[in-house]
């Protein structure tokens, strides 16, 4: 599970750089996550425009990623693609996390 | 229906663990090229499967540690998308499809549901799900409403 | 369609030889119970299934002596039953489903055929012939106008 | 393949004494009959009632069975059941030989 991490006008962003966050992908990118963002203070923006597919369990690694940054941190996502979008949609998860269109999008919300 | 190439009644097999799923789908989808999926529909297939075989292995199939494969069959008709899946593991609790409906996420963030939505994606997106066992196999399908 | 109990999406497996096709055929009809299919129907279904096989084993696997197995998959659906039979052996002639008519009758005794009725049997008996070689295999779908 | 043969009015009749005619049993049809019917004159009636399928290596069978016969001895058939008789009608072979409902209706044709 391949994640960077970059800071932008002082906004933590996490870029997953795979395509898949799939059941086979879901504990490694929730170990990932929480390594790139310890320590932090900030709310970290998750950028997805690189995943094309998450399954139930991408989703639950999500989840449980904002969980463990909560309740000091925010985690926001950016970037999701229609694939993506729609299980956030139907699961009723996109009302849970903040959602940006683009991480440009995020940032202007986010910074200051 | 338009006049696509015909789909042969197409079976894959894949190990009966988390990380053969991938590549399960992957198969499957390249049996469905000649039916020209829009993106959308692809990621439908995708979607379904993917519960489905993580339900299988995660469950059904729970501590064989990949001695058994998982089939999975398909059937393009007039009406649809059948996907079948086929395995030898443990039989539905009751019998039955499981169904059950979404998590609640409208809770406190440390009460969010981190999973339980499989069965709830697969009844959302699929038109029939249908199961039965035979012998020692659970046989579950899918009838998928995509390249009608 | 009326509400008969679902199909799923089975398959069968049986050696490539012409004393397995009896059986191949019997274990096909097992699972078709459920569709309670009447006597023509059942006839239908047999007599389409053994010219298939015979000539996947008199030709397809000429001279593999049972090495290799067949498969014989079904799925029924609004469209009717359809049966799809697999192999590893050589492909059709000219990559398609030959189309040859009844040999002529209308002779004299000693000149009476006694072959060559198998693919005009299936083509009058099946809705619907469609072939493909996908790698190695051979599938031949058949689709039958039965439990409708 | 079990055929049994005996005489009735004077009339050979050769029974066949299973269900099915197909691909595996079609070979040893033929002999068989061709070993029951040795050294006869008359017309042999070939009695289906016990045959409840049939396949097309099974009609070859016995089309190679009259030809066997011919041109000295003629086969006619009684007792079709409905699956028989459907593959007889579909590739003509019931014009070809003589088919009789039941062996009583083919006796009465052809004793004298
Ligand atoms: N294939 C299966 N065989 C047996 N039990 C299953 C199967 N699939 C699901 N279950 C049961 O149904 C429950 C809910 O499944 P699901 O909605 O997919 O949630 P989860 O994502 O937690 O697996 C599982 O926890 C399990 O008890
Ligand atoms: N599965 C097959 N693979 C390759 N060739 C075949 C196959 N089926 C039929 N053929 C060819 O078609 C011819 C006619 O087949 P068919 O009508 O079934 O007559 P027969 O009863 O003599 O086999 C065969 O003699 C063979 O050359």
């Amino acid at each position: 599970m391949e994640l960077t991490s970059s800071t932008e006008r002082g906004v933590p962003i996490v870029t997953v750089q795979e395509q898949r966050i799939d059941a086979a992908a879901a504990l490694a990118f929730k170990d990932r996550v929480r390594d790139v963002t310890e320590g932090g203070q900030d709310t970290v923006l998750l950028d997805l425009n690189h995943v094309v597919f998450i399954d139930s369990s991408g989703l639950g690694a999500i989840v449980a990623s904002m969980k463990i940054l909560s309740p000091k941190r925010r985690l926001v996502l950016a970037g999701l693609t229609p694939a993506v979008d729609k299980v956030f949609r139907l699961t009723r998860m996109d009302s849970v996390f903040g959602v940006f269109a683009t991480v440009e999008a995020a940032l202007n919300e986010l910074q200051e | 229906m338009g006049r696509r190439p015909p789909l042969p009644l197409f079976s894959i097999s894949l190990l009966g663990v988390e990380d053969a799923v991938r590549e399960g789908i992957a198969q499957t989808l390249a049996w469905l090229t000649p039916l020209e999926l829009s993106e959308d529909e692809t990621n439908t297939v995708q979607l379904v499967l993917a519960e489905a075989l993580n339900n299988v292995v995660e469950h059904a199939l729970a501590g064989t540690g990949g001695q058994t494969t998982v089939e999975i069959r398909g059937h393009h008709g007039a009406s649809g998308l059948d996907l079948c899946i086929v395995d030898k593991g443990i039989a539905m609790p009751d019998g039955v499809v499981p169904r059950l409906p979404a998590p609640d996420v409208t809770v406190d963030v440390a009460d969010l549901p981190d999973g339980g939505f499989g069965w709830f994606l697969i009844h959302t997106l699929a038109q029939d799900v249908t199961y039965v066992r035979r012998g020692k196999h659970n046989y579950l399908t899918l009838r998928l409403a995509v390249a009608l």
